[in-house]
């Protein structure tokens, strides 16, 4: 499968398409989740009405808070460590930007086609946490370092879930390629009936299942927020950031929301592909983003509705949950899909 | 129930301790040096400016106090200087969020000593304003507890449903927070007309809030894990501290100054109502039973509002206020607990001594015994199921 | 090294940058007393909702607060507390004193260990009165506030403490 | 775990609030949330806060008889009253000229009043109202100061007095106009 | 260059563009931006007292023992991933291999469990 | 074994004769366990009851309260009898410029309230009896020279903090609590805040706005109002 982009520009042309592409990818997504889902739909939920002053409906609220967050006074605590305090934000973002890439967005339209790909995925996405224990420890202040322990925790609590959830998948597509994972339920049959293709949504419903769990603790979002606990911890470890540094952290807190249901979608979803068309219509590379933005709409507004709904579990009640119940219950599901798969 | 309470050896208070953390342990093979970790004065769990030093032992909490007076603002010393009408538009603001019910123990108190009795339609509008506080004041208490556990939404229908009490407050009082309404012997002014439907309308959001938040919070597994356990308060130590209203009833005791000792001046026993206990003791307890208060809080309104009789609403009482010289102590059941003016007269303008035996006061008095043992998590939930008012403890 | 105090930005940017400063104030949940409550209600009730000024009470760290509402009494042994905390807040940074108590000492104006005003301690933006002032009355100071922010220079304010205290 | 129900509940109650916000008026039709939401857009539209509402202190000039009473009584001390002594005209043609207590000061500082509502309480000669206005935040302490020109203006906001719910024996008063 | 090298300069290139976006961030704000800096604002935020003791106090790490599990359990699922994306080459053949590896697996977290090891001592 | 000392002359309804029994009985069976202890008495019938004990007494009548089923502690707290130096504060203008003191030695008589004693300082305290519904209003004296009393954490623990806020306010020693430190008031305040004789500073130097009166007219005596 050759990209059209690699044949007809060339290759800083294309580069810098990708770039810019990516860009987009990360940034508009965590800017219409912001503003939908945490501004206005939480809102909603609570029967009030969200920024309304800053633009129509508020649509100009974020750049308020962007450009805010320009003027504001940039603090180094005087006993942080200078050097990785000033370094986290830095790979908190990276591993968004990384995270971004394997993702597919039409039958051409990709950034990078890995063979690996959601390994590659699931490898990069523990580095953000390595980004907030950096800040926590940097920090130098108890609820900070106290944030960070915890999100260490944490990432010993879901990772597994998250990995042994994907294998599912992985059996089902035989392959580990983001791209031909998508191709295979858009060419897959549910046991015979083909027609609508296999979202893998439909027979591995436990698997996504297992993989939002994980996928909220992930993005530590209510209820698995504990390392930004605000009642308990003030906000975690972002507490010594100001102006622009926390702003990249609630940006990457954002896109990695947006990046990872993007890889849910196209996991479980379907990806940029709708059932009913023809996935290697050129029309994808154009419609596929589109497809895809709404499928992420749809899995984040899941995130929030969790958000918004859940109060907040305790460190230890992550874990009981993680190794108790997703970790075996993911293993069966393993084992179920591997039988089911050889049967049929 | 036992009226013996025996000591606490250090051994029965570990065994507290153990029951409490589940099945956390302070771990004695590997000893680290603690940290000492500020929660407050200013810090999003402790409701404003309580602050509490926790020793840590990683994210376990080896020993917890409670600083205080971030807050304290003179009430007894200023009581004495100022005269008993100045004095109950101080004491409004004790319990911030449910000011009318702390003016009407010092206004008993004050009645008790100059020997007058309101009449009987101000005796039913006091009760029905006291009731309503518990509302407005109980409601806040149980959206702020969603805060703690960190749900965001509880705390917004709180609010919500808050207004609609508030504003009938604010409609028969003049304001919404400090209602300065009780006289001696009597009422500053009565009910305005279409008053009583309105309540009764407010009264149908309150309970319709009981149910939404039952639904959302009370049913909810995560909430119950995070309360259901934590935080148990023995009845006797509950007692020896002095804990009142709904975190003793959470206890299992079926004590309610409402019902038990009601002081003449509020007519509880016109109306049909229940006492609500738990026998659990933990923080899930103490929280549900503040639901079913406000639960019944709605059914007192309800009913006194069908019963108010018509006649006047102050007594006989000279203009300038000379309370004769004596001693007398009244308490009710504020929606905090048990709150109680020692009011000691010398026949002057003012008072000559105001003791406020506020409710939180003794309620946190227990959290250093409460806290040992316990996850920093842990310390929000028991905190917020103690439910206090900053006003109410440092006065 | 700053373009703001070196005088130099252009006038329609710092009119952008004033816009977006003034829609995008971030408050610090923190309260004292009672007044704590009805800021509560203009925060977190929906009938009053804040949010919809862009005033948005997410930080509980004073690191990320733009804005900081003095609700309530301010002891003498809170006192070194509030100025710390103010002066941990990242500048350019507002302070809206709410009430009698913060205004000048209200009901306690004669007590032992109340401080008679927060002016006393930290420069103060705008003064809202009420005992306490009911929510539209604080959302009534976050406005003329919002309005301040607006026609500010912010060379001034980047350089000097703009607020003389009580003038 | 048991895990479902409860959790399931409490997802139902966030978006069936949601959808009566978004929806008010069923959900086929257009979304209205300004009309769902309990919201008042404050600078836009404003509540209207009961009559009784203590919101700021109005001055009937003409009542005021400078018989420091509202001053005395105050808890704050934050009531400040200068007055002289002058010759009314008589009420009656041909009476003796009264002798009249005229208000020189009247001043109140808001910035200290707790708003208790004693002064207008006790004020014998009906000069004193409650006005439910809120909106004089300053950005100057010294302003709050309301002068006796100033706490006049405010009378034009004071509501007529309610009349009371039946059962009542108290009589409805008038707010001289 | 290969493609697969070609691929993994993507890689490199994402990787730096997240560190632009955030050194162009940092360049614009420090234009605009104050720095009044001051004692107490410096000073480490500890809920509005002056900090206590050492930041980097030693904390006890109550769930080392999960990690030291996890690091084996991630370790195990990685061999999972060969197999699972090339099961339906390794027929019956694979499934009751990795059938017997996900048991061992799930054996020794019962054990673990059994243990005590999964309570957060 | 004084009670029904009359301080404040009650007319007593009809139903008192019972409810007096209980409180009569309360009275009674205290004194079996305190004896000597007990000072004085006072039965507000239907109401309260005050019992004064002497200072040695304290914690031994703590314990036999609890023992009888007064299991519920509700406050502790202290009173200081000795009027203010500083007339009533609130209006101290008035006292100070229209009416002085005209003798000093007035200022300082003192009067004790109920079951009262003579000495400047009288801690008190309330148990609750929950069960029965009975209450009891405890008071001790503290001789003026020595301001010590024994601590009541053993018997009630909820004291401590009482006492603590107590010690801070008045000065006052409990004996035996473990960490009598200020529980309100920052580290450097001086001096205790709830005894009559420490000035409110702030009420002393504002002017009492009430004290400005209308000036008469020039010439002018003065005549009655008749708006």
């Amino acid at each position: 499968m050759i990209s059209i982009l690699s044949v007809e520009i060339p290759y800083w042309g294309q580069t810098t398409f990708r770039v810019l592409g990516g860009l987009a990818a990360v940034l508009l997504p965590a800017g219409a989740l912001v503003y939908i889902y945490l501004f206005k739909l939480m809102s909603f939920v609570q029967s009030r009405l969200g920024p309304m002053e800053a633009g129509p409906a508020g649509s100009l609220q974020l750049l308020a808070e962007v450009g805010k967050a320009f003027q504001k006074e940039d603090i180094f605590p005087r006993k942080a460590d200078k050097l990785v305090f000033a370094a986290a934000p830095f790979v908190v973002l990276m591993s968004t930007f990384l995270l971004i890439l394997v993702v597919p967005f039409g039958p051409d339209a990709w950034f990078v086609n890995l063979d690996t790909g959601i390994f590659f995925a699931l490898a990069v996405s523990s580095v953000s946490v390595i980004g907030i224990l950096m800040a926590g420890w940097a920090s130098a202040s108890k609820y900070s370092l106290l944030g960070g322990l915890r999100a260490a925790g944490q990432l010993i609590a879901y990772e597994l879930p998250l990995v042994l959830a994907v294998m599912g998948v992985v059996i089902q597509a035989g392959t580990l390629n983001m791209q031909e994972i998508v191709y295979a339920q858009a060419e897959g049959e549910i046991f015979g009936i083909s027609g609508i293709g296999n979202p893998f949504i439909i027979t591995q419903f436990i698997g996504f299942a297992i993989f939002l769990i994980a996928m909220q603790a992930e993005l530590t979002q209510p209820p698995f927020d504990m390392p930004v606990a605000e009642s308990e911890l003030v906000s975690g470890y972002m507490t010594e950031y100001s102006g622009i540094r926390f702003l990249l952290f609630f940006i990457g807190e954002f896109a990695t929301a947006g990046v990872f249901s993007m890889i849910a979608s196209v996991l479980f979803l379907g990806g940029w592909w709708v059932p009913g068309l023809d996935p290697d219509s050129n029309l994808f590379n154009i419609l596929g983003p589109a497809v895809l933005f709404g499928k992420v709409m749809l899995v984040t507004f899941l995130i929030f509705w969790f958000r918004f709904t859940y109060p907040r579990f305790r460190e230890d009640q992550l874990q009981k949950l993680a190794w108790k119940v997703l970790i075996p219950l993911s293993l069966v599901n393993i084992v179920a899909t591997g039988i089911l798969k050889v049967v049929f | 129930m036992t009226t013996q309470i025996p000591d606490l050896s250090e051994q029965e208070q570990l065994r507290y301790i153990s029951q409490q953390a589940a099945d956390a342990r302070v771990n004695v093979e590997i000893e680290t040096e603690g940290m000492t970790l500020n929660l407050g004065p200013q810090h999003p769990a402790t409701h404003g400016t309580l602050r509490i030093i926790a020793k840590l032992d990683g994210e376990q909490v080896v020993a917890a106090e409670p600083v205080m007076g971030y807050m304290h603002r003179g009430y007894e010393k200023l009581a004495e200087v100022r005269t008993y009408p100045q004095v109950t538009t101080l004491v409004n603001r004790i319990d911030w969020v449910g000011s009318f019910a702390n003016e009407t123990p010092f206004i008993l108190a004050a009645e008790k000593l100059m020997e007058v009795e309101a009449p009987p339609r101000a005796q039913y509008i006091r009760t029905i304003l006291h009731e309503m506080s518990r509302i407005a004041n109980v409601i806040l208490g149980i959206g702020d507890m969603g805060v703690q556990v960190g749900a965001v939404t509880p705390i917004f229908f709180a609010f919500r449903d808050r207004e609609y009490v508030l504003n009938q407050i604010e409609a028969v009082t003049g304001g919404r927070f400090h209602p300065n309404f009780d006289r001696i012997g009597g009422l500053k002014d009565d009910l305005p007309a279409g008053w009583i439907q309105n309540t009764k309308n407010a009264m149908e959001k309150v309970r319709d809030f009981c149910d939404q938040i039952e639904e959302l919070m009370y049913g909810n597994e995560i909430f119950q894990a995070r309360t259901r356990g934590i935080g148990i308060i023995p009845k006797d130590v509950g007692l020896a501290y002095g804990l009142s209203g709904v975190n003793i009833r959470g206890s299992g005791v079926d004590w309610d100054v409402r019902r038990d000792n009601m002081s003449p001046g509020l007519v509880y026993d016109q109306v049909d109502w229940k006492v609500w206990t738990h026998p659990d003791g933990d923080s899930y307890s103490r929280m549900w039973v503040r639901l079913q208060e406000v639960r019944e809080g709605t059914k007192i309104v309800d009913q006194l509002l069908d019963q108010i009789p018509s006649g006047p609403i102050m007594a006989k009482v000279p203009r300038i206020i000379k309370v004769p010289a004596g001693e007398a102590y009244v308490e009710t059941e504020n929606p905090l607990g048990v709150m109680g003016y020692y009011v000691v007269s010398k026949g002057d303008l003012n008072p000559y001594r105001v003791k406020i035996r506020s409710a939180s006061f003794n309620n946190v008095s227990i959290t250093p015994w409460l806290l040992k043992g316990v996850y920093v998590p842990d310390i929000i939930t028991i905190l917020g199921s103690l439910y206090f008012i900053l006003g109410d403890i440092d006065r | 090294m700053g373009l703001v105090e070196s005088g130099k930005t252009p006038k329609s940017l710092q009119t952008l940058l004033n816009m977006s400063r003034k829609y995008s104030l971030w408050v610090y949940q923190w309260g004292l007393a009672c007044c704590a409550l009805e800021m509560g209600a203009a925060f977190a009730s929906p009938r009053y909702d804040v949010m919809r000024l862009g005033v948005i009470p997410l930080p509980a760290s004073p690191r990320q607060a733009d804005m900081v509402v003095v609700s309530g009494t301010v002891t003498d042994k809170m006192a070194p507390a509030i100025r710390r905390l103010y002066e941990q807040m990242p500048d350019p940074k507002y302070v809206i004193s709410m009430g009698s108590c913060a205004n000048c000492g209200g009901p306690y104006w004669d007590s032992y260990s109340v401080t008679k005003g927060v002016d006393q301690i930290i420069p103060v933006d705008v003064y809202v009165p009420g005992c306490p002032p009911r929510p539209e009355a604080l959302l009534e100071g976050i406005v003329m506030l919002q309005e301040r922010i607006q026609n500010e220079d912010m060379q001034e304010r980047w350089v000097g403490e703009p607020i003389v205290v009580g003038s | 775990m048991g895990l479902v129900p409860g959790m399931i509940k409490g997802l139902g109650v966030t978006a069936k609030s949601a959808i009566e916000t978004i929806f008010p008026d069923g959900p086929l039709k257009p979304p209205s949330p300004s009309k769902g939401a309990v919201t008042i857009q404050y600078p836009h539209e404003k509540e209207a806060p009961a009559p009784r509402a203590r919101g700021v202190i109005a001055l009937q000039e003409d009542n005021c008889t400078a018989c420091m009473l509202c001053a005395r009584e105050c808890p704050d001390w934050c009531i400040y009253i200068e007055g002289h002594k002058e010759k009314a005209p008589p009420r009656r043609a041909g009476g003796k000229p009264r002798q009249k207590n005229k208000l020189d000061r009247f001043d109140i500082d808001f910035a200290l009043c707790m708003y208790c509502g004693i002064c207008v309480e006790v004020c014998p000669f009906d000069a004193l109202f409650w006005s439910p206005e809120y909106e004089f935040s300053e950005p100057r302490i010294a302003d709050l100061l309301h002068d006796k020109s100033r706490l006049a203006e405010w009378m034009e906001t004071v509501p007529d007095f309610e009349s009371y719910e039946s059962g009542s024996e108290a009589k409805v008063r008038k707010v001289p106009r | 260059m290969s493609d697969f090298l070609r691929s993994y300069l993507v890689v490199a290139i994402f990787g730096g563009v997240g560190v632009a976006l955030v050194g162009a961030f940092l360049g614009i704000a420090s234009l605009l931006r104050p720095s009044k800096p001051s004692e107490q604002k410096l000073m480490t935020y500890e809920s509005g007292v002056n900090p206590t003791g050492d930041m980097w106090a030693q904390a006890n790490i109550r769930y080392y023992v999960f990690a030291l599990l996890f690091v084996l359990f991630d370790v195990e699922a990685i061999f999972i991933f060969p197999w699972a994306s090339r099961l339906e080459a390794l027929g019956v053949f694979g499934l009751v291999e990795m059938a017997i590896f996900v048991f061992i697996l799930l054996l020794g977290l019962v054990y673990a469990w059994r243990k005590g090891m999964l309570k957060w001592v | 074994m004084s009670d029904e000392t009359a301080v404040d002359t009650v007319d007593e309804a009809d139903v008192v004769a019972e409810t007096d029994e209980v409180r009569e009985a309360t009275l009674a069976s205290l004194t079996d366990e305190v004896g000597d202890g007990i000072v004085e008495s006072h039965i507000r019938p239907n109401d309260d009851i005050w019992v004064r004990v002497s200072r040695d007494a304290w914690v031994d009548t703590g314990m036999a309260l609890k023992s009888m089923g007064f299991g519920y502690f509700s406050f502790l707290s202290a009173i200081d009898w000795m009027p203010s130096p500083f007339g009533r504060d609130m209006d101290s203008q008035v006292d100070l410029t229209l009416n002085p003191p005209e003798d000093e030695d007035d200022d300082v008589v003192m009067e004790t309230g109920v079951a009262g004693g003579d000495t400047r300082f009288q801690v008190f305290a309330r148990v609750n009896d929950i069960v029965n519904n009975r209450a009891i209003t405890l008071k001790a004296d503290l001789p003026d020279d020595d301001l010590s009393i024994a601590t009541w954490i053993p018997v009630y623990s909820g004291a401590n903090w009482h006492e603590r806020e107590a010690a801070e306010m008045f000065g006052i020693d409990f004996v035996g609590h473990p960490n009598l430190r200020n529980l309100y008031l920052p580290g450097a305040f001086e001096g205790n805040p709830m005894r009559k004789d420490f000035a409110l500073l702030s009420r002393r130097i504002k002017p009492w706005p009430g004290i400005v009166d209308v000036e008469p007219m020039p010439g002018e005596d003065e005549e009655g109002e008749d708006a």
